[in-house]
C-alpha cells in the first residue's frame, strides 16, 4: 500500500542509507555557505507539494520517515550541524567543535542567542536532552543506531561534551542528521510531540497527510536565511495530480517529478526542472549465499547482460548516469577511475554463463516501486535484455506494502536503493562487509573486509587509494550487487522561485532545507 | 353493415378494420377487416375465445394498440372523429374523457400506489372536466350507485385495501367519472367468484342504463353477456362470425361455430354406482385443521376420494380448496387430522414420504404457464417422472413419452421436443396431465384445470380426463368454482366455506333441493342463457330478503 | 469550430458503427438458420454493432500472438515513439509497441475478466440460488455473510486480501471474484425467491427432486436473463477494479499487458493532452458498451416487453 | 407504521452484529498483514531492540486477542483510542475527514441522484429512441473509464483552463460557498462513476412496469406519457431505485479512495489507506467501523424508504 508514496525518493530506509552528506566528505571543516548569484529576497508564501506526506505522521522526530515531515520539521528546528549545499558541514546549533586526538571524545561549543519559538533561550541542557530522548535501551528512535556509540553526553557550561565508544572522525557529520533537531528541554527530557522549535518557520498548523502551515520565526538567528513569509507544505502523493498543481499555478515547488512525464512536464511554459545529482543509486540485489548466485560467473553474466545506458534513459529519462556496480558516484574520492566500465555485452555474459557450466539461466528477481520508483520496469527491461544472453529473468512483481518486510534480504534477487555514503568507509561498512546488519547481498570476501580495516587506519593517502581501488574492483567484478545507475533528485518550480546556484544533493529538496534557502524572486 | 337500432344516433362505426400483431420480425394479422357500428346508449357484446382478438378490437375503438400491435387498415369514425388521422394528443383528449375502459383485472388495473379517490379524479380533472373537489363530492355519489359500502370512506382506500368485487364497482365508477359515451368493458367480471360477480353485472347494468353509456361489453362467459348485451357479435381468429340481437343470437345462432359454442354445455359424464360400503378410500381426509401462521384456514374437514372417483371440492376463493391439496400433498402439514392412503396414514410433510408415496398422489395445476418450466422441453418435462419413479431411460423413456403424448391427443413426433411456449393454453393443460400420468398415480389432484381454458378447450380436457380415469382407474380430486365443470366430471360433491365443509354428497343429490344456504347460493348465482336471467333472480332475491 | 469538427467525426464513428453492426448482422443472418436467424433479425444494430465487437476481441484475444506485429514484451525502439507506419500507435514508456500490448492486452484482460467473472457467478448464483432454494437458516446464514462482506468497502478490501495473499494472477482472480460474487448472490438469490414460488418448482418439489437438480434444472434456467445481465456489467467492472488496484499498488505482474494496468500506467499522459491513455480506456468504453448493447437486447428479448 | 419500527428495531440490531464481526475481520485481516506498526514507523534500519522496546510501548507485544478486546472494551464506551502512530486522538482525527467525507459524498449526490432520476425518466419515457441510445452508450462509456482517469480527464479540460481548482483542499477557514466550488471537479468525477447505474436501474424499474395493467389504464384514461410515468410508474418503482441510491451512496462514503487521492481531498479513504499501510489498527478500525456504518445505515434508510413507498406495506387491509 506504500506504492501511493512510493514516488518518494527516500522511504523509511532514508536514514541510514542516506542521510549524510556526500561530495567534499571527510573535510569537516566550518565553511561559509556559497551564496547564489541572484540576491535573494524576503516575501511570499511558498507552496510546496510533496510526493510524500502520510496520515500516519507524527511530530515526534524519532518517527521521521518522508520528506515531507523531514522537511518542515528540519525547517521549524536546526541541528547541531549542517550539510552545506557544497555538501560540505558547517556549525548550526554548534558553533564549533572539536575532538580529542583519537576522535573519541568530542566538545561542540552551542551557538549563544538562540531562542526558540516559545521564547526560551537554547542551552546546552536542551542539546543533550534533544540527543538523549535518541538513546538507551528505552529508545524507540530510528536514530538510535546513529547515537548508539555515544557512551556518555553531559552539558558543561556553553560546551556539550560527547564521549564515544570509540574514535569516529566522521561524528559532526552524525549530528546532522535530520532526527537529532534539538527541542526544548525541562528537567532533562523533552517533549518529542512539542511544535515548538528554533528553527527559521514557527508551525502553524500541522495536519498529518495533508498539509502543514508555517510562518517566519521573526527572531530567527540566521540573518540570510528563511526569506518567505511563509510556508504552506501539502502531501500530493499522486503524480498526475502534483504535477498538475504546479501547471495549474496552484503551487510553487513540487519536490519529486514523475520522471515518466517529464519530458511533457518540461513543455509547460514557466516550469523549470531542478534536476540534482547526487548518490542515490538504484541496485538489483543477489544473495551470493544462494545458488546461483553463488557463481560468481553467473553474477558477472548478469551484470553484462544489463542495458544500463537504457535503464538511465528510459527510467531516469537522462536526470542520471550509469553506475558500474560500485557503490559511489565518480566525483568522489577514491573513485576508481581505472576501472573498466561495464557496458550491455550478452556476448560476455554467454562467456560467463558458459565457465559458469551452464547454456541458459532461469531465476526470479523480485521488484517493487517501493524498491525505487520504476522498479518494475527496469526488472522488465533488464529481463528483455537479458534473454539475449540465455538468461531468462522471470520479473515478479511484489506487493509494494510489506516490501521491504518481506522481499529485501529474503528473496535472492530483488531490487534495492541507495541514498549513498560520505565516504568510501561508511558506505562499504553499512553494505559490503561480512557480516554487516545491511550487507543485503550476503557477500563475504575475506580479502575485501581486510583492506576495509586496513584503509580505515591507513594515513598514507596513495596506499589509501590504492586499497580502496583494490577493493571496487573486487566489488564490481566478485559482489553480489548490479548498481546500473545513479538516479538525480528532480524537483520542479515555477520561475518565480528562487534556487541558490549550488543546490544541497545529500538529500532531496536541498538537503532538505529549501524551505530556508530558497526564495521568490 | 345492418343498422339494427335506427332510432338512436350512431356513435361509434369501425370499417374494416385491419390490426397487426408483430412476433419477432414479422407483423401478423390479429383482426381481419371487422366492422362495427355502435348507437348512442347500446350495449354490444363482444364473444369469442382467447386469441379471438375482442380485446385488441375493443381498444381499437378507443383507437389504441397494444406495443407491438398497429392497425394497419380501415377507419374508425367515433362521433364524427376520425380517430385514425387524428393526432395522439387528440385521441388522448378522448380517453377518460368520452371513451372509457374497464379492464379485465381490477385489482392490477388499479394502480397500488394511489389511493382509489385519487385515481377516480385524476381524469376528470385532467381533463378539465370537474376540479378536484367536485371529482372527489362525483365519485362519493358514483361509489353509491355502485352500490359500494360507505361510498364516502371507501375513496381513500388502497386498491389493496378493497376487495375483487368492490374493486371492479370502484373501476366502473371511475370509467363513468366523466361520464364517457362509451365504455369498453373487457371482461369486468372474469376474475370474479359467482356471487360477486352478480352483483357487479347488476350495478354495471344499472350504471350504464341510467346515464345512457354506449358500451362494448367483452367477454368469453355467453351467459354473462346475454344479460348485458343489447346485441352480440361473435368473433372467431380476427374475423367476425355473425352478429344479431341478443335473443335472435340465443335462441337462434346461424353459424357452426356460433352452435359449437353455445352447446359446450351439453358434457355430462355417466352417472356412476354409489361405491360400496366398507371399500377403503385411496385417499381419505380425516378430521383436518390446518392453516398458516395462527389463523386456521381449515377446520376439521374430513372427506373420502375412491378409485374411479371424482371428488369435486367447490368454494369460492377463501374458502380453502386449494389449503386443503397442499395438506393432501403435504406441502402444509395439518395441526390435527390426518391424510390416509389405501387407509394407512402418509406422513405429514411431503419431505417424509418416499418415492413411491410421492408417486401414488400427483398434482395438475391451474395455469399451466406457472406450472411448467418455461425452459425445459417436452421430452423432459413429460420423460423426467417417468425416468424418476420409474427408472426409464434411453429408448425406453422415450418410447414412454411418445405413448404418454398418444395419450394426451398430441403427436409425439411434433411435439417431443417443444417448448412450452410453443404451445397453445389447452395444449400446456395436457402436458400438465400428461406430467402427472407419467408417475402412474393412483391419485390426481386437478386444480382448476380448466378454469383459465376457453370453454371448448375445457370441454376437451374434462373428456379427456374421464377417459383416462377409466382407462387408468384414477380418483380425481377436482378443485373448482365453476358448478357446470362440477356437474359435468363429478361423481361426488364438496362444498366448502370458509374454510368448513358445508355440504357433501353424491352429485345428484347435491344439484337437487334442498340445499344448504350457501350452496343454494353458490347455484342461484350461476348464470344463465336466459337473457332476464339476472332481472329474475335480482327480484327474487330482492322479494326474499324483505320477507326475511 | 473544434467543437463542430469533433461532433462531426463523432456522428461519423457512430454511423460507421451502426453501418458495421448492420452489415455483420446481415452477414450472421445470411450464414445462420432457423431459430438463430430469426432470433438475430429481432437484435436492434446496436446489438449487432455489440456483437460485432465482440467477435473482433475474442478474435484478437485468440489470435494474438498471430496478429500482433510484435512480442508481448519485446522492447522494440525508443520511448514513446509517435504514430508512424512501423509503430502503428507508437511505442509506450519502456520503448514497446503500443498496439501489440493492445492486442496482447485484449488476451489477458478478457480473459482475466473472463475468468473473474465466471468464477464470481458460479459462487455467487449456486449460492444464492441455493439460500433461496433451501430457505431458512441456510438463507440466514448466507445472507448474513454476504451482508458482512458487502458493508466492507471493496476496494480496501481487496487491497487488504491482496497484500496478505500476494498479487499474483490467481490470487487476483480469486479475490476479485470473491467480492464480486456477493453482489451477484443477492440478484441470483432475489431472483430465484420470484421463481420458487411458481408451481412447477412447487411440483418438481413434490416430485421428489433433489436440491441439485431443483437448483440446475428447474431454477436456474429461469433465472439466467437477469444473471446474464448482470455478468455484462460485472464483466467489464472486473477491468475497472484490476485498474483501480494497480492505481493503489497492487495489479497484474509485469510484463503483462493488460489493459487496467496500461491506463494506470499512461494515466498521467492525459493531463498533458496526450492520447496515449484513451487507447486501452477506450477499449474497455468500448467493449463494455458492446456486451451491455448485447445484454440489453438479450435482456429486452427475456422481458418480452415488445416496443 | 408499527411494521416500521419493528424492521428498523430488527436491522439495528443485526447492523450491530454485522459491525461486531467486521470489526472481527479487519483486526484479523490487518494482523495477517506481514510487518507491524512498530517497524513501519521505525524503517528497515531500526534494530530489533529498538523495535522491541517501540512495540512495547505500544502494546503490540500483547497477544492478539487481548490487544482487540482491550481495543473493544474501550471502543463500546465510546473511546476509540488514539492513533498508535502519531498520537492523536482518533475521534479528532476522523472528525473533520469524516465531515469532508460527508460533504463531498452528499455534494456528489446531489448531483447524481436527480440527474440520474431524470435522463432515467427520459431515458424511459423515449425509451429505444436515438436519446435513449446515446445516454445509454454515454452513460456505460463514463462507467467502464476508470475513476482516476475520469479525474485526469476532467482536470485536463476543467482545470487546466483555470475554471476549476485542480485540487480540492479543505479546513476550516473555508465557507460553504467556496468549498463547493473547490469540489466541484471530484464531485462532478463521482457523478460521473456513479450516474450510469442509478439511470439504468430507473429506466429499467420504470421500463419493467410499463407492461402493467394500471400502466395501460393510465394510458386508456388519455394521461400524457409523462404523466404516466412520473404518477403511475415512477411511485411503484421507487423500491429498486431507492435501493440502487442507497448502494451508491454507501459507494460515495466509502470507496471514494483513489478520487481523493487524485484532488488531494482529506477524506477517510485516504486515512484508512495509509493506516492500513502503517498498520495503524485502531484507526483502520474505528473508519472500517464508520464505512461499515453508513452501509449499514444507508441500507437500513433504503429498506424504510422502500416500506414507506409501498402502501400495501405500511396500509394493512
Amino acid at each position: 500500500m506504500t506504492d501511493l508514496r512510493s514516488q518518494n525518493g527516500l522511504s523509511r530506509r532514508g536514514l541510514l542509507k542516506g542521510a549524510t552528506a556526500l561530495g567534499a566528505a571527510g573535510l569537516i571543516l566550518s565553511a561559509s555557505v556559497r551564496r547564489a548569484m541572484a540576491e535573494p529576497k524576503r516575501g511570499g508564501i511558498l507552496r510546496v507539494a510533496f510526493a510524500s506526506g502520510n496520515t500516519t505522521d507524527s511530530l515526534d522526530p524519532a518517527t521521521w520517515d518522508s520528506q515531507f515531515v523531514q522537511c518542515f520539521n528540519v525547517a521549524r528546528n536546526a541541528t547541531l550541524t549542517e550539510i552545506a549545499s557544497d555538501g560540505s558541514l558547517v556549525g548550526e546549533i554548534a558553533e564549533s567543535w572539536e575532538a580529542s586526538a583519537d576522535a573519541a571524545t568530542w566538545t561542540l561549543k552551542i551557538r549563544s542567542g538562540v531562542t526558540f519559538h516559545s521564547g526560551k533561550t537554547l542551552t546546552a541542557d536542551d542539546v543533550v536532552a534533544s540527543l538523549n530522548y535518541h538513546r538507551g535501551e528505552e529508545s524507540k528512535s530510528a536514530a538510535k543506531p546513529l547515537v548508539d556509540p555515544i557512551t556518555d553526553i553531559k552539558a558543561e557550561g556553553d560546551t556539550v561534551v560527547v564521549t564515544l565508544s570509540g574514535g569516529n572522525a566522521d561524528f559532526p557529520f552524525i549530528v546532522a542528521d535530520y532526527h537529532l533537531v534539538i527541542l526544548p528541554s525541562s528537567e532533562g527530557k523533552i517533549d518529542p510531540m512539542t511544535t515548538d522549535g528554533c528553527g527559521a518557520y514557527v508551525l502553524d498548523s500541522f495536519e498529518p497527510g495533508v498539509s502543514v502551515k508555517m510562518s517566519r520565526n521573526p527572531n530567527y538567528w540566521k540573518t540570510d536565511r528563511g526569506w518567505f513569509d511563509g510556508i504552506e507544505a501539502l502531501a500530493i502523493v499522486d503524480s498526475a495530480a502534483r504535477q498538475n498543481a504546479l501547471i495549474t499555478g496552484e503551487v510553487d515547488v513540487i519536490d519529486s517529478v514523475d520522471l515518466n512525464t517529464v519530458t511533457l512536464l518540461q513543455r509547460a511554459p514557466g516550469l523549470v526542472i531542478l534536476p540534482v545529482a547526487g548518490n542515490q543509486h538504484y541496485v538489483f540485489v543477489m544473495d551470493t549465499r544462494a545458488t546461483p548466485f553463488s557463481d560468481n560467473n553467473v553474477r558477472q553474466a548478469l551484470k553484462y547482460g544489463i542495458d544500463r545506458q537504457e535503464l538511465v534513459d528510459k527510467i531516469l529519462q537522462g536526470y542520471g548516469s550509469i553506475g558500474n556496480d560500485i557503490p559511489m558516484g565518480a566525483q568522489q574520492p577514491y573513485y576508481n577511475t581505472e576501472l573498466e566500465q561495464k557496458t550491455y555485452d550478452p556476448d560476455k555474459a554467454k562467456f560467463y554463463l558458459k565457465e559458469a557450466g551452464m547454456d541458459s539461466l532461469s531465476v526470479q528477481l523480485s521488484v517493487a516501486d517501493s524498491a525505487f520508483a520504476g522498479a518494475v520496469d527496469a526488472g522488465v527491461l533488464y529481463s528483455e535484455r537479458a534473454a539475449a544472453a540465455g538468461i531468462n529473468i522471470e520479473v515478479v512483481r511484489e506487493p509494494s506494502d510489506g516490501y521491504w518486510d518481506n522481499v529485501w534480504m529474503k528473496k535472492p534477487f530483488c531490487a534495492s536503493y541507495w541514498g549513498g555514503r560520505p565516504t568510501p568507509d561508511l558506505m562499504f561498512s553499512t553494505a559490503y562487509s561480512g557480516g554487516a546488519p545491511w550487507n543485503e547481498s550476503f557477500w563475504d570476501n575475506a580479502r575485501f573486509n581486510e583492506l576495509l580495516i586496513a584503509a580505515r587506519s591507513e594515513l598514507d593517502d596513495d596506499k589509501r587509494r590504492a586499497m580502496y581501488w583494490e577493493m571496487q574492483d573486487l566489488l564490481a567484478n566478485q559482489g553480489g550487487t548490479v548498481i546500473p545507475m545513479f538516479a538525480s533528485y528532480v524537483m520542479a518550480h515555477t520561475d518565480k522561485v528562487g534556487v541558490p546556484e549550488v543546490v544541497g544533493a545529500n538529500q532531496g529538496m536541498d538537503g532538505l532545507r529549501a524551505f530556508e534557502r530558497w526564495w521568490f524572486v | 353493415m345492418k343498422d339494427t337500432n335506427p332510432a338512436k344516433p350512431v356513435l361509434l362505426t369501425l370499417r374494416d378494420i385491419h390490426i397487426e400483431g408483430r412476433s419477432e420480425e414479422t407483423w401478423s394479422p390479429i383482426i381481419k377487416g371487422v366492422d362495427l357500428t355502435l348507437h348512442k346508449g347500446e350495449v354490444l357484446g363482444l364473444i369469442g375465445e382467447s386469441g379471438a382478438g375482442k380485446s385488441t378490437l375493443g381498444l381499437a375503438a378507443m383507437g389504441f394498440t397494444r406495443d407491438g400491435c398497429r392497425i394497419s387498415g380501415g377507419t374508425i369514425d367515433f362521433d364524427g372523429i376520425d380517430l385514425r388521422a387524428a393526432t395522439e394528443a387528440q385521441r388522448r383528449g378522448l380517453r377518460g374523457k368520452r371513451i372509457a375502459y374497464v379492464a379485465q383485472s381490477a385489482a392490477a388495473s388499479f394502480n397500488p400506489a394511489h389511493k382509489l379517490i385519487d385515481q377516480y379524479s385524476e381524469a376528470p380533472v385532467q381533463h378539465g372536466v370537474m376540479s378536484r373537489a367536485e371529482a372527489e363530492r362525483d365519485a362519493v355519489e358514483l361509489y353509491r350507485r355502485m352500490r359500494l359500502p360507505n361510498p364516502e370512506e371507501i375513496g381513500f382506500r388502497y386498491p389493496h385495501q378493497v376487495s375483487g368485487g368492490q374493486l371492479q364497482r370502484a373501476m366502473t365508477a371511475m370509467a363513468m367519472a366523466c361520464r364517457p359515451d362509451l365504455i369498453i368493458f373487457d371482461e369486468p367480471t372474469t376474475a370474479l367468484d359467482v356471487t360477486t360477480q352478480i352483483e357487479v353485472l347488476a350495478a354495471i347494468r344499472d350504471i350504464v342504463a341510467q346515464f345512457d353509456t354506449a358500451a362494448i361489453y367483452i367477454t368469453h362467459d355467453l351467459a354473462v353477456v346475454a344479460q348485458m348485451a343489447d346485441r352480440i357479435k361473435v368473433l372467431l381468429r380476427g374475423d367476425e362470425v355473425e352478429e344479431a340481437d341478443t335473443r335472435t343470437m340465443l335462441a337462434a345462432p346461424k353459424e357452426d361455430y356460433t352452435k359449437t359454442l353455445w352447446a359446450v354445455r351439453s358434457y355430462a359424464r355417466p352417472v356412476q354406482p354409489p361405491v360400496a360400503k366398507g371399500t377403503t378410500p385411496v385417499v381419505s381426509v380425516r378430521n383436518v385443521t390446518a392453516g398458516y401462521g395462527a389463523a386456521d384456514i381449515l377446520k376439521d374437514i374430513s372427506f373420502d376420494i375412491h378409485k374411479r372417483r371424482t371428488v369435486a371440492v367447490v368454494g369460492e376463493s377463501g374458502s380453502g380448496k386449494s389449503t386443503a391439496a397442499r395438506v393432501i400433498t403435504g406441502l402444509l402439514p395439518p395441526r390435527r387430522g390426518a391424510i390416509l392412503f389405501d387407509g394407512a396414514p402418509l406422513p405429514a410433510d411431503y419431505r417424509q414420504r418416499s418415492r413411491d408415496q410421492l408417486r401414488q398422489a400427483q398434482m395438475i395445476y391451474q395455469m399451466a404457464d406457472t406450472a411448467l418450466n418455461p425452459k425445459l422441453r417436452l421430452r423432459e418435462l413429460i420423460g423426467r417422472p417417468a425416468q424418476m419413479y420409474l427408472g426409464l431411460n434411453g429408448k425406453a423413456l422415450t418410447d414412454r413419452i411418445r405413448d404418454l403424448l398418444h395419450l394426451i391427443e398430441l403427436e409425439p413426433d411434433k411435439f417431443i421436443d417443444r417448448l412450452p411456449s410453443e404451445l397453445s393454453g389447452g395444449q400446456k393443460q395436457r402436458i400438465g396431465i400428461a406430467r402427472a400420468l407419467a408417475a402412474e398415480p393412483k391419485f390426481i389432484i386437478c386444480d382448476e384445470v380448466t378454469s383459465a381454458l376457453d370453454q371448448l378447450v375445457a370441454e376437451g380436457i374434462l373428456k379427456l380426463l374421464d377417459r383416462l380415469q377409466s382407462e387408468f382407474d384414477l380418483a380425481y380430486m377436482f378443485i373448482t368454482h365453476d358448478l357446470a365443470t362440477v356437474r359435468s366430471i363429478a361423481d361426488e360433491v364438496v362444498v366448502m366455506q370458509n374454510g368448513k365443509v358445508v355440504e357433501k354428497g353424491p352429485k345428484l343429490e347435491m344439484f337437487e333441493p334442498p340445499h344448504d344456504p350457501y350452496t343454494e347460493l353458490l347455484l342461484s348465482s350461476v348464470p344463465e342463457m336466459d337473457p332476464d336471467w339476472l332481472t329474475k333472480l335480482l327480484r327474487e332475491r330482492a322479494a326474499k330478503a324483505g320477507k326475511g | 469550430m473544434t467543437i463542430l469538427i469533433n461532433l462531426f467525426w463523432i456522428a461519423v464513428a457512430i454511423a460507421v458503427a451502426l453501418g458495421a453492426g448492420w452489415l455483420f448482422r446481415a452477414a450472421t443472418i445470411a450464414l445462420t438458420r432457423g431459430a438463430t436467424a430469426r432470433m438475430l433479425r429481432t437484435a436492434p444494430l446496436t446489438a449487432g454493432f455489440g456483437m460485432l465487437v465482440i467477435l473482433i476481441y475474442v478474435v484478437v484475444a485468440l489470435f494474438a500472438p498471430l496478429i500482433a506485429p510484435y512480442a508481448e514484451r519485446e522492447v522494440v525502439g525508443a520511448q514513446f515513439l509517435p504514430w508512424d507506419a512501423t509503430h502503428l500507435l507508437g511505442t509506450d514508456n519502456l520503448g514497446r509497441d503500443m498496439l501489440t500490448r493492445l492486442i496482447y492486452g485484449a488476451r489477458n484482460t478478457v480473459g482475466i475478466a473472463f475468468a473473474t467473472t465466471a468464477l464470481a457467478f458460479t459462487m455467487g448464483s449456486i449460492l444464492g440460488l441455493l439460500a433461496a432454494t433451501v430457505g431458512g437458516w441456510l438463507d440466514q446464514i448466507l445472507s448474513r455473510i454476504v451482508d458482512i462482506l458487502m458493508a466492507i468497502p471493496s476496494l480496501i478490501f481487496s487491497l487488504l486480501l491482496l497484500t496478505i495473499f500476494g498479487t499474483s494472477v490467481t490470487t487476483l482472480i480469486l479475490v476479485i471474484a470473491t467480492i464480486d460474487s456477493t453482489r451477484v448472490f443477492r440478484l441470483a438469490r432475489s431472483v430465484a425467491l420470484n421463481i420458487v414460488v411458481m408451481d412447477y418448482i412447487e411440483a418438481a418439489r413434490l416430485r421428489g427432486e433433489g436440491l441439485w437438480r431443483l437448483i440446475t434444472r428447474e431454477i436456474l434456467p429461469n433465472a439466467l436473463a437477469p444473471l446474464v445481465a448482470e455478468f455484462g456489467l460485472r464483466f467489464c467492472f472486473v477491468f475497472l477494479a484490476i485498474s483501480a488496484l494497480s492505481f493503489l499498488g497492487v495489479g497484474i505482474q509485469p510484463p503483462t499487458a493488460d489493459w487496467g494496468s496500461m491506463v494506470r500506467e499512461n494515466a498521467a499522459l492525459i493531463t498533458f493532452g496526450d492520447v496515449t491513455p484513451l487507447l486501452p480506456a477506450g477499449a474497455i468504453a468500448l467493449l463494455t458498451v458492446a456486451v451491455n448493447f448485447v445484454v440489453d437486447w438479450m435482456l429486452h428479448r427475456a422481458s418480452g416487453l415488445k416496443e | 407504521m408499527s411494521v416500521i419500527w419493528t424492521m428498523i428495531a430488527k436491522r439495528l440490531g443485526l447492523g450491530v452484529l454485522t459491525l461486531f464481526v467486521i470489526s472481527v475481520i479487519i483486526f484479523g485481516a490487518t494482523e495477517l498483514l506481514p510487518g507491524d506498526l512498530a517497524q513501519n514507523i521505525l524503517g528497515q534500519s531500526a534494530t530489533p531492540e529498538t523495535v522491541a522496546a517501540f512495540r512495547k510501548e505500544l502494546g503490540l507485544d500483547l497477544p492478539a486477542y487481548t490487544r482487540y478486546f482491550n481495543w473493544l472494551f474501550g471502543a463500546l464506551q465510546g473511546d476509540f483510542g488514539t492513533s498508535l502512530a502519531n498520537k492523536r486522538p482518533i475521534a479528532d482525527l476522523i472528525a473533520t475527514r469524516l465531515g469532508n467525507t460527508l460533504f463531498l459524498a452528499l455534494y456528489a449526490a446531489a448531483i447524481s441522484v436527480p440527474l440520474s432520476l431524470l435522463l432515467g425518466i427520459l431515458a424511459a419515457l423515449y425509451r429505444n429512441s436515438i436519446f435513449d441510445r446515446t445516454v445509454n452508450a454515454m452513460a456505460l462509456s463514463s462507467i467502464s473509464f476508470p475513476e482516476f482517469f475520469v479525474a485526469y480527464i476532467l482536470i485536463f479540460v476543467l482545470a487546466q483552463s483555470g475554471l476549476f481548482p485542480s485540487m480540492s483542499r479543505m479546513d476550516a477557514t473555508v465557507g460553504f460557498g467556496e468549498a463547493l466550488y473547490r469540489t466541484f471537479l471530484p464531485a462532478l468525477t463521482l457523478t460521473l462513476v456513479v450516474t450510469a447505474h442509478m439511470m439504468r436501474m430507473t429506466r429499467a424499474a420504470i421500463i419493467n412496469l410499463l407492461a402493467s395493467p394500471y400502466i395501460e389504464m393510465a394510458r386508456l384514461k388519455g394521461m400524457k406519457p409523462m404523466r404516466v410515468i412520473l404518477k403511475h410508474a415512477l411511485p411503484n418503482a421507487l423500491a429498486p431505485i431507492i435501493t440502487v441510491v442507497a448502494l451508491n451512496l454507501a459507494y460515495l462514503v466509502t470507496g471514494v479512495v483513489v478520487v481523493e487521492v487524485v484532488f488531494v481531498y482529506p477524506g477517510l479513504g485516504q486515512l484508512m489507506v495509509d493506516s492500513v499501510s502503517k498498520r495503524d489498527f485502531p484507526v483502520v478500525q474505528a473508519v472500517a467501523l464508520i464505512f461499515a456504518a453508513a452501509y449499514v445505515l444507508l441500507n437500513l434508510t433504503a429498506d424504510v424508504l422502500s416500506t414507506l413507498s409501498n402502501p400495501r406495506l405500511i396500509h394493512r387491509k
